[in-house]
Order: structure tokens, then sequence, then C-alpha cells
């Protein structure tokens, strides 16, 4: 698959490593991809500011802003500005070291995480063989980022807003991390490339071969999803900063570029997450269709991650926000029951390979579907039964 | 038998969903005017700050006020300020010298309109009116105030029309009456005689 | 429903003691009111609500009036005799008649959908003699509202569970709603066109207020 | 030491997991104001703190400012971690004495002045102050006002309680989205209110016998048109939230306020109906002409947020029947009674309290005229105030999230709760 459109990136890193002298050509080497990831991704930011925007405004019924430049082109790099002249303010109190590492604390690590993620055929900045541990251990430092952010602003809002933060990514872990073991089972290597590898090809010459179209494959990327929605603090579990209760949970004494910071912190995790995502489950840099073949493959994986941030501003559009100890029960009585019987599925799915019966791959799909859905609706209902909740009826008075 | 969990979720997605394209094709579902360049027709009925009407090309004969004060007695924030005319040997004349409107107090309640008998005071529809100096540059006074009787009957066409009838009914009553005493021309009508 | 002198027997019959007396309404609205003297008042007011009969279960609305002192009491039927023929004549006989301060109940029963009791509690006067049985612990929707009566009247209420001001800030004196309440003279210059309120304005601003 | 004592407890105690996380933010709280005032020794003088009540307790001041008290409102929360253990409503920041600016105003004056009462539904307030003086003076009203009076208020019920649904679930945390769709629709009425009445909030329309205008030609047209386009924008709302999952969980159970609480406390409204008290003064009072049109009234059954979302669901519903029977035989005629005086107008002297079903209450006004053009007393029943007396019992053991929720159901706006 050497198409020349594909390789070019690599051939302009190929191309610039040799130009400089061989000494530094190692340091280059690496130099090259972590300036191409921040430059990408600190874009992608402000592009998503702008498509959240006018995304959300479209949903409501109306324009969402046009004022900046055509369309609101402008309008990222406006609140950009704004963001550097605001001042800067501190409270007296508070705990100025740590005050100020916070937002640092918050972008580095996700940044890091970017190193292990295949956006294309052999683009890869570094190959790890256990990339998904690399990006876990690396992702995970975020919570400590926000409660340094909650504790040193010694207020009552932020320090409420620091521990239902904590409580949240801390549930959210656990079932992100097993519904990413599936993939990794089922490829059989911690490293994305092999995992991106195993998703090659296509069945019977049309469907690809991607996680998401088994049964365990799909419900794993909607648990990964749903614990990414929760790892990133988007929408319905939004809750560290929900505006209408304790107004910006702990951002609430951060203004300024340390604000901004923490939003793009916030930014690169959800497309970090989101790029993981694609990786196990939606085949990476693979085309869904032979006949695209020729598209570059880093296309493919941008394609997908705009479906990714549509999704979450969509969710975000829509959903309203769960309370802490609902966020707690969801994740520990419904996420991780599900992600192990998820677990199981994948094994069951993995030892009937060798079923060569006619239709053997429908039964294969059939049983790992029956298998998952019926503790789904079982634990569903559990959940919300538990409560009594659910629609009711209503008399008139006679 | 509830539905299955998640259900009620992926309804509502499906709606803001149908929006979200709605808004592309169907004008019902993007409902956003923008402001300096489009503009909402203003309705008809419309009332944001009073203006005093005057008839014919002068606006300080043609002042259909006549300083009765009963829009300033009525007014609920007393936000009108009148001071009868009076010439030379202080008789008092039949206008204004003095009517000044603190439009930053006038909540455009129209009672003003609705009390006044002679229709000289009527609601304006224009609301761009943002001045720079708060106390001086809100108190509108009766030069500012006053607009022809064709401007009101630009922004009030109907009304107008009737308000127009009635007056033009009343002072051909006056006429009929001033004229079998024979008396000076001087019509007795509230209203200035000037031919609208 | 039972006319208001029913109602009336009925409550003295289970309150004993109790002062009642009706107070009536000239207007078309017809509805007269039932005057209680603050001591029995939360017992009459625990029989109207319990009173199978009755179940005035809901206290809509309690207001707060003020009465001011009248030199002349035009309802006082004070007998003259004066030349053999008893006549109320006012200019002789000018008597100071001591304002009071009013507590208003109307109460309606969503039980039965029954229409509005009007009760009435006087204070004694009103300078110091101005407390009155508070109807909280009888009907709780008259919490907030007795209250603000307290807040802008000053009748203070009996047995009322957390009895401050409401409306106004705490550190606030005076009781605005009363007749005889005088605006504090800390005027910012609002420059409305009008003569008292220009008045006022320029005792502040002499230089800077021009003609209007 | 007992500080870092306890706080070593509660954090063995939190390993073990019997202690929720909020206990462990009880504690920090309770270690962290001492910890700065010796640390910041060197720096600027630093304040003492301000002397701790119960020290394991965190007082918040939720508001003056606070996205989602609707308007300037404050609560005095005391949180323990994230419970709430004390709560203590605060008024007064829009007050501006409006009864005693009507003591010193004529009544037509007073007219304009209900408009800023209940900001958001301004023509129920005309109307309610309408009847008020209209029984004071004894005075009647012709057929087709009392039409016109029944289809605004009715347009005014879908408007405030379509609204009211968009700030409950923009509480709830979804980005304003229903709270759009509940804005698109109240423009229209509102356009219908601006044709009709001149503006579009203050329309100060009602006078003592009757409407200040006609109707303008067209108006009922559009307004068929729009009662008939209604019912599609409630089945979206109704499919964008009803069964929605989280709305459910963040709704059902939450401040429940039981039927004998409700009546004792003088709850009206939709809130006293989602409890299942079968009070609504249309009915009861039989004001107006609402006997002439048959609707139902919808009761709950938990009394907790969900029903009063609910309630006020299908109450639309309801007044777009009513409306549909108005406009279709609304009859031509006067809309003032011609007797009616409009200046000098000196009802006799005595007193009387008319009140109305308003969307958040019942709305009532109590005049005292002693014959004289100002009134001598003017009160005015604010639903809003006294839906709020059971704040507290509302929300006690709930979280600072449901405490928004709770206050989002109870429909309170400023205007109206501090007068």
């Amino acid at each position: 698959m050497s198409q020349p459109l594909e390789q070019l990136l690599v051939r302009l890193k190929d191309w610039l490593v040799l130009q400089c002298p061989p000494a530094a050509q190692g340091l280059v080497a690496a130099l090259i991809p972590a300036a191409a990831i921040v430059a990408v991704f600190a874009s992608l930011f402000a592009l998503t500011t702008l498509l959240e925007r006018k995304g959300l405004g479209r949903l409501q019924n109306r324009l969402g802003p046009n004022r900046v430049g055509p369309f609101g082109v402008l309008q990222p790099l406006a609140d950009g500005l704004k963001m550097l002249i605001k001042e800067d303010i501190v409270p007296r109190d508070a705990d100025r070291l740590v005050h100020l590492l916070a937002p640092v604390a918050m972008v580095v690590p996700v940044l890091l995480a970017y190193a292990v993620l295949p956006f294309g055929q052999r683009l890869v900045a570094v190959n790890f063989d256990a990339g998904i541990l690399f990006f876990f251990a690396a992702g995970a430092t975020t919570e400590l980022a926000v409660f340094m952010a909650g504790w040193s602003s010694r207020n009552k809002y932020s320090l409420l807003g620091a521990m239902r933060a904590i409580a949240q990514m801390i549930s959210y872990e656990v079932p992100l991390i097993l519904s990413a073991m599936t993939a990794v089972m089922a490829a059989g290597s911690l490293s994305l490339v092999d995992i991106v590898g195993s998703q090659a090809g296509y069945h019977w010459g049309w469907l690809p071969r991607w996680h998401a179209f088994t049964p365990w494959g799909f419900a794993g990327l909607l648990l990964f999803t749903i614990a990414a929605t929760a790892e990133s603090n988007r929408t319905p579990f939004d809750i560290p900063e929900g505006e209408s209760e304790i107004i910006a949970g702990h951002l609430v004494e951060y203004s300024g570029f340390k604000y901004a910071l923490f939003f793009l912190g916030e930014y690169l995790g959800m497309f970090a997450v989101s790029g993981l995502g694609i990786t196990l489950f939606l085949g990476g840099w693979h085309a869904p269709v032979p006949a695209l073949e020729w598209v570059p493959s880093v296309a493919w994986f941008f394609a997908k991650l705009f479906g990714f941030i549509f999704l979450f501003i969509w969710l975000r559009g829509t959903l309203p926000r769960l309370r802490t100890d609902q966020l707690m029960n969801f994740a520990w009585k419904f996420m991780v029951p599900m992600v192990l019987v998820n677990l199981m599925v994948t094994a069951v799915w993995h030892f009937t390979r060798s079923w060569h019966f006619s239709g053997a791959g429908l039964w294969r799909w059939l049983v790992g579907a029956l298998l998952l859905a019926g503790p789904y609706l079982w634990l569903g209902r559990a959940l919300a039964g538990g409560r009594r909740f659910g629609p009711r009826s209503y008399h008139y008075a006679s | 038998m509830n539905p299955p969990p998640g259900l009620g979720i992926v309804k509502g997605l499906v709606e803001t969903a149908r929006n979200f394209v709605g808004s592309f094709h169907d004008p019902a579902r993007l409902t956003t005017v923008q402001y300096p360049d489009e503009r909402l027709p203003a309705k008809e009925n419309a009332r944001n700050f009073p203006f005093l009407v005057y008839d014919g090309p002068d606006s300080e004969k043609g002042l259909r006020c006549v300083a009765c004060k009963i829009c300033e007695k009525e007014c609920p924030p007393q936000c009108i300020y009148i001071i009868l005319e009076r010439d030379a040997n202080g008789k008092p004349q039949k206008h204004p010298r003095v009517f000044d409107l603190d439009i930053s107090v006038c909540m455009s309640c129209q009672i003003c309109v609705e009390v006044c008998p002679f229709d000289a005071i009527k609601m304006d529809t224009d609301y761009e009116l943002s001045r720079s100096d708060r106390f001086g540059g809100l108190l509108l006074t009766k030069a500012e105030l006053a607009k022809p009787n064709d401007y009101y009957r630009r922004i009030h066409p109907t009304e107008a029309q009737e308000v127009d009838a009635r007056l033009e009914e009343e002072r051909a009553r006056a006429q009929a009456k001033a004229k079998p005493p024979a008396a000076a021309a001087k019509p007795a009508a509230p209203a200035q005689p000037a031919p609208a | 429903m039972e006319s208001l002198e029913q109602i009336k027997s009925w409550a003295e019959a289970a309150v004993p003691g109790a002062g009642l007396a009706i107070v009536p309404n000239p207007s078309p609205a017809n509805q007269p009111s039932l005057l209680i003297d603050p001591a029995h008042a939360p017992a009459v007011a625990r029989f109207l609500r319990d009173d199978p009969r009755l179940r005035f279960d809901y206290a809509s609305n309690v207001t707060g009036v003020d009465w001011l002192d009248t030199a002349v009491k035009e309802k006082v039927r004070v007998k003259h005799v004066l030349d053999g023929v008893e006549k109320e004549i006012e200019e002789t006989h000018e008597r100071k008649v001591p304002g009071f301060l009013e507590a208003v109940y109307h109460l309606y029963s969503m039980a039965l959908r029954r229409g509005p009791l009007v009760l009435r509690q006087r204070t004694g006067n009103r300078l110091d003699r101005v407390r009155v049985a508070s109807l909280t612990p009888v009907w709780r929707s008259a919490e907030f509202q007795e209250r603000e009566i307290y807040d802008l009247y000053g009748i203070v209420f009996d047995g009322h569970p957390d009895l401050r001001r409401i409306l106004m800030w705490d550190e606030f004196q005076d009781h605005p709603m009363r007749k005889d309440y005088v605006e504090p003279d800390d005027y910012e210059y609002e420059p409305t066109p009008h003569d008292e309120v220009l008045a006022k304005a320029r005792r502040h601003y002499p230089v800077e207020a021009g003609a209007a | 030491m007992n500080a870092e004592l306890s706080e070593r407890e509660l954090i063995s105690a939190l390993a073990t997991g019997d202690v929720a996380p909020e206990g462990l933010a009880a504690a920090l709280a309770f270690a962290s104001p001492e910890a700065p005032a010796e640390r910041g020794a060197g720096s600027a003088p630093v304040l003492a703190p301000p002397p701790r009540g119960n020290s394991d307790l965190l007082e918040v001041a939720m508001g003056p400012h606070h996205p989602s008290t609707h308007g300037v409102f404050r609560m005095d929360v005391t949180l323990d971690g994230e419970r709430v253990v004390r709560l203590k409503p605060v008024f007064g920041y829009l007050h501006r004495n409006h009864e005693k600016i009507a003591e010193q105003t004529s009544y037509l004056g007073s007219m304009p002045y209900t408009d800023r009462l209940d900001y958001f539904c301004s023509l129920t307030n005309n109307w309610a102050y309408a009847l008020a003086v209209e029984r004071l003076a004894g005075l009647a009203v012709p057929e087709r006002a009392e039409y016109i009076r029944v289809i605004t208020a009715e347009l005014t019920r879908l408007l405030n309680h379509s609204c009211l649904i968009g700030f409950l679930t923009h509480d709830m945390g979804t980005m304003g989205t229903p709270l759009m769709y509940a804005f698109r629709e109240r423009e229209k009425i509102l356009d219908l209110f601006e044709a009709l009445t001149g503006s579009r909030m203050m329309c100060n329309y009602m006078r003592f016998g009757g409407c200040r205008a006609e109707l303008p030609p067209g108006w009922l047209e559009q307004t068929r048109s729009l009662v008939d386009e209604f019912p599609r924008f409630l089945d979206e709302f109704e499919n964008l939230l009803s069964t929605n999952e989280i709305l459910l969980a963040r709704t059902q159970g939450v401040g429940v306020l039981t039927r004998e609480l409700a009546v004792n406390a003088g709850v009206t409204g939709p809130m006293t109906r989602a409890s299942g008290v079968n009070y609504d003064i249309r009915k009861v009072d039989n004001y107006g002409i609402y006997g002439r049109f048959p609707f139902r009234v919808p009761l709950g059954e938990h009394g907790d947020v969900y029903d009063r979302y609910m309630v006020r669901a299908l109450e639309m519903r309801e007044s777009i029947g009513i409306l549909h029977q108005a406009l279709r035989d609304i009859p031509a005629g006067p809309v003032i009674d011609p007797k009616a005086k409009l200046r000098g107008f000196r009802p006799k002297p005595g007193e009387a309290y008319g009140r109305i079903e308003a969307p958040k209450g019942e709305l009532g006004f109590y005049l005292i005229s002693d014959g004289s053009p100002n009134p001598y007393r003017y009160r005015v029943r604010p639903p809003s105030l006294i839906n709020l007396t059971i704040l507290e019992d509302m929300c006690l053991g709930h979280t600072v999230a449901d405490v928004v929720v709770i206050l989002g159901a109870v429909d309170i706006v400023l205007g109206e709760v501090d007068r």
C-alpha cells in the first residue's frame, strides 16, 4: 500500500531529518513529530471552540458566532487574544505555587499521551510496544491537576468542585481501562500500532474488520465513549464545573491565560481519549470502504476524530447533568459490571473463532449480542427500577 | 413494561438532531434576526416613548398641545413637566412654553395618550434612543418631542386615520357653530385650524 | 356558605370568652370581616381550621393595614343630647381617636371550596402597644407574610417562629409602609423635571442643578 | 493536634469506603481556614477568618449573584459535605415598595406597575388587578372583553410554563437547548401581544370594565394558527425531556411536598396540584367565563419536581383546549364597558379581595378604598413569595445540585417576590 500520497508526510520527515547535521539527527527526528502534534492539536482546539459554539447554536435554532471574520472563523483568535490580555487574578489566600502549577500539570501530561497514538500509516511519534499502558499512565494525572486547582484556590466552591472531580475521575478510570482491554485482548498486543494493524482488511470484501463491528467491540465502543465523556468532564458528566450549581467548580478562581490553559488541557484530553477510541475500535487510520483506499490515512483518522467531536457537542446540547451520587451509582453499578461482561463476551468471541460451519459469523454475532443484551437490560432496569424511576401516568381531577 | 433504559436519551438526541438538520433548510428552525442588517418590521400598535403631534409646517404654532396638564397629572411616574405660556400681561395662552418629558423615567405605558382629550401626544415606535449624557440627554424638550402629523400617519396608519377623521369632523362642527353668530372667524375649535 | 353571623356564633360557642365583632364592608364585594382580639386569636383560628363544618385550611393572604389617628371618628355613634334631639355632631365634640395597626387574614377552605372569610386583628395603638398573636403555628402560609407586616408596618407577632425583617435590610430602623413614614433624605440626584422632586434634589446639589 | 487526628481518621475511613468523599471535604474545609492564616504571616496582614460556628459545616451563600436563582435572591445554605442542613432564603434585593407607590397613584396609574410584578406574565397581573377593582366598584365587563381576557391569560400561561420548563432543564445542565426552543415559541406569542397591546412584556392592556383596545385585524387568525401549531412544539418538548433517563433520575423523588404541608403552607398553582391537591381557582371561583370552557385539571401523586414538570406540561395542553374554544366562539361587541370612567375614578369606601389563577399560583389583590381617587391600601398576594415558604422543608437532606433544581421547579420571579 505504498501509494505516493500516503507516505508524503513520512518522506517529508525523513527528508528534513537528513538536512540537519548527523549529530542532531536523533533529536530532530524526535522534535518534528512533537512540534507537529502540538501545532495540529492546538489549532484543532481553537477550531473546536468555534465548532462547539456554532454546533450548539445550530442545535438551538440560532446561528452561533458569525461576526468575527467570515462565518465567525476568526472567533477562536478573538477568544485566544481575549484570554491573553485578561487580568490574571490570584486570590490573596491562594497557595501561589500550586495555583500557578495546576494548569501546567493539566496540559503537559495530556500532550505526552499523544506520543503513542498512530495518526496514520507509519505516522506515530513513538512506537511503544506497551503504547496503551503509557497512554493511561500519562492520562491519569489530570485528576491531580484538577485537585491542585481546587485546593490551592482556597474557595468553598472550588473545593466542592475539586472533590467532585476526584470522585468522578477515579470512578470512571476503571471502566475506561477495562473497556480498552477488550481491544487489547482481541488484538493480542499492547501496542496501538499492532491493534490498528489487526483491524486491517475487509469481511466479504466490503465490511471493514474493525472491532466496532463485533458485538463486544460495539459494546466496548459505547462503554468506552461513555467513560471518555466522564473522563474529559463533558456534558452528562460535567459536574466538576456544573455552572448552575457551583459556578465553575475548581476553575472559579482562575482567569486570563491560566483559565485558557485549563480549557486547552480539557479539550486536548478529549481529543486524546477519542483518538484512542478510534484506534481501538474504529480501525484507527483504516479507510471504511475499499474503494476509498487512495485517500491518505491521516485524513481518515481526523475524519473519525471530527465525528467524535460532533458527538460530544451533540451530547452537550441535549443532555442534562447527572448528580454526583447518581454518577457514582452509574459508574460502579452499571459501567463496571457491563465492562466485565464485555470482557467475558470477548473471550467467548475469541474461542468460537474456530467455528466454520455455514453462517458461523452470524451465529457468533448472535451469541455475543445476547450475552450482552441480557445484563444490559437487567442492570439498566435495576439501576433505574431500584428507585422506581420511569414515566408516570397522570389522572385528572373529577 | 417500561422501555429499555437509554431509549429516552436516544429520543432526545434524535429531537436535537432534527433541529440541527432543520436549521439548515427550515426557516422556522432558524429564528436569528441579524439586527443591524436585518430588522423586524415594527408592529402597527407598537409603542415606545411619547411624542407631540403638530399639524402643518411649523412645529411651534401647529402644536396640538394646549398645556391643559391632564397628562402631567395622570402620568404614573410623573415624568412630564409643563409650564403654560403667558403673554406680556400674563394672560394664559393655549400652548406650553416648556414641555419636558424625561424618558429615563417614562415607562412607555401610554396612559398620557389615553387621557389626552386633544390627541396631542402619541406613542412613537423609534427605539434607537441611546444618548451619551445620562441626565440632560434623556430629558427631551418640546422641540425634540414635536413631530409632524404625517410622521404619525406613517407609523400608526389606521389610528392616525381615525384621529384625523375625528378632528376633521370636530373642526367642521366648530366652524358650523362659529359661522351663524358671524363672529370674527376665529373658530373656538381647540385644535389649530391649520389644514392638515 | 354560612353567613358570617353563624360562623361568629359557632366560634364564640367553641372558644369561650373570644371577643368577636363583625366589621361591615360597604363595597359591592360584600366581604364583611370578623374582628378577633389577639388574646383568643390562635384558639379561634385553630377552631376555624379544624371544625368539620368550616375547615378553613388555607390562609391565602395576610395583609397589614395602618389606620392613622383620626381626629373625627364618623363611625363612632356618640350620642349627644342637644336641645332634646339625639344627634351626632362632629364640630362640637372633636375627640382624638387613636389609630391602630391591623393584620387582615383572608381564609379559604380548599376542602369545602368556601369563599373568603376575612379575620382582623387590631393592635392597641400605633406606638408602643403593637403586639398581635401570630397565626403561623396554625397556617404555615402566614410565616413570610407576617414577617413582611412586621418589616413594613411594625406589628410584632407573638409566637412567630422566626420574626425578622424580610424585605428591608436588618439594620433598617423605620417601617416604610406606615402612612406617616418620612423618606430618608439621602437622595440620589435624579433630574425628574417635577417641582418637589427637583426642589429636594436641589437641596443636595445646590450649585449644579440648573433650571429644567 | 485534633485537626490532624480527625483528618487521618477520615482519610483512613475514606479508604475503607464507609465515608463518602464528601465527608473528606467537610474535614478539609474544617482544617483549611486556619492553615493560610499562619502560612500567610509573611505576606500582607491576613484578616482573621470569620468566626466559625459549627466548625464541620460549610456555610455557602448561593446568590444574589448566582446563575440559577432566577433573579436577585440569596440562599444561605449550610452544607454538611454536600447535604443541605439549613437553608434560609433572603429577599429584598428587588424591593421597590410597589404598594406604597400604588397608595400615592390613582387606580388607573397603578395598572402599568402591575406589569412589573411578575414580568413574565404581565397580562394575568393586569387581569387580577382589574378583577379586584371591578369587585371593589361593582363594574360589569362586556362579553368580548371577557373572551379576550381568557385568550390572553391562557396565552400567558403557555408562555410561562414552556419557559419555566426551559429554565428548569437549564438548571439541570442542558446548555439551554430546551430553553431556546421555549423562547422560539415565546417570541411568537410576544409578537401577538405586541400587535395587540403595543408592548411585548409590559402590556398595560386591561382597564376597569374591559380591555383598552380592540383586536387589530388579522390578530385572531394569527392566534388560531399559533394555537394549532403549539401541540407540535409540545410533542417536541415531550420527546426531548419527559422520558430522558437523566432527567428522570435528577427530578423523581427530589423535593417532595406532601399534600397537608402544601395546603397548610398556602402553596398554590401547579406546585400544589403536583402534590395532588385539587385546587385550581379557575374551577373554584369560576371568575371571568371559565365556566363555559370544559377543561381538565391534571394532578400529580408524588409531589416531587418531576410531577411539577409534568403537571405544567399537561396544563399547557389544557390551555390549548381552552384557547381553541375561546377563539372559536368569541362574539363581536364593545371591548370596554362604555360607562367605564378613565379619569377621576373614585370607588365607594370599602374593601375587596380579588384573585385569579396566575401561571405561578393564586395572584390576589386586596384593595381598601376610602372614596378618594387613590387606594387607601393596595396589597398584592404574591404566589412566588408564598410558594417559597417551604423551600427549606423541601431542600433539607438534598445536595447542592438538587437545591438548584427544586428552586427552579418552584418557579419564582423576583419582581413579584420582592414587590
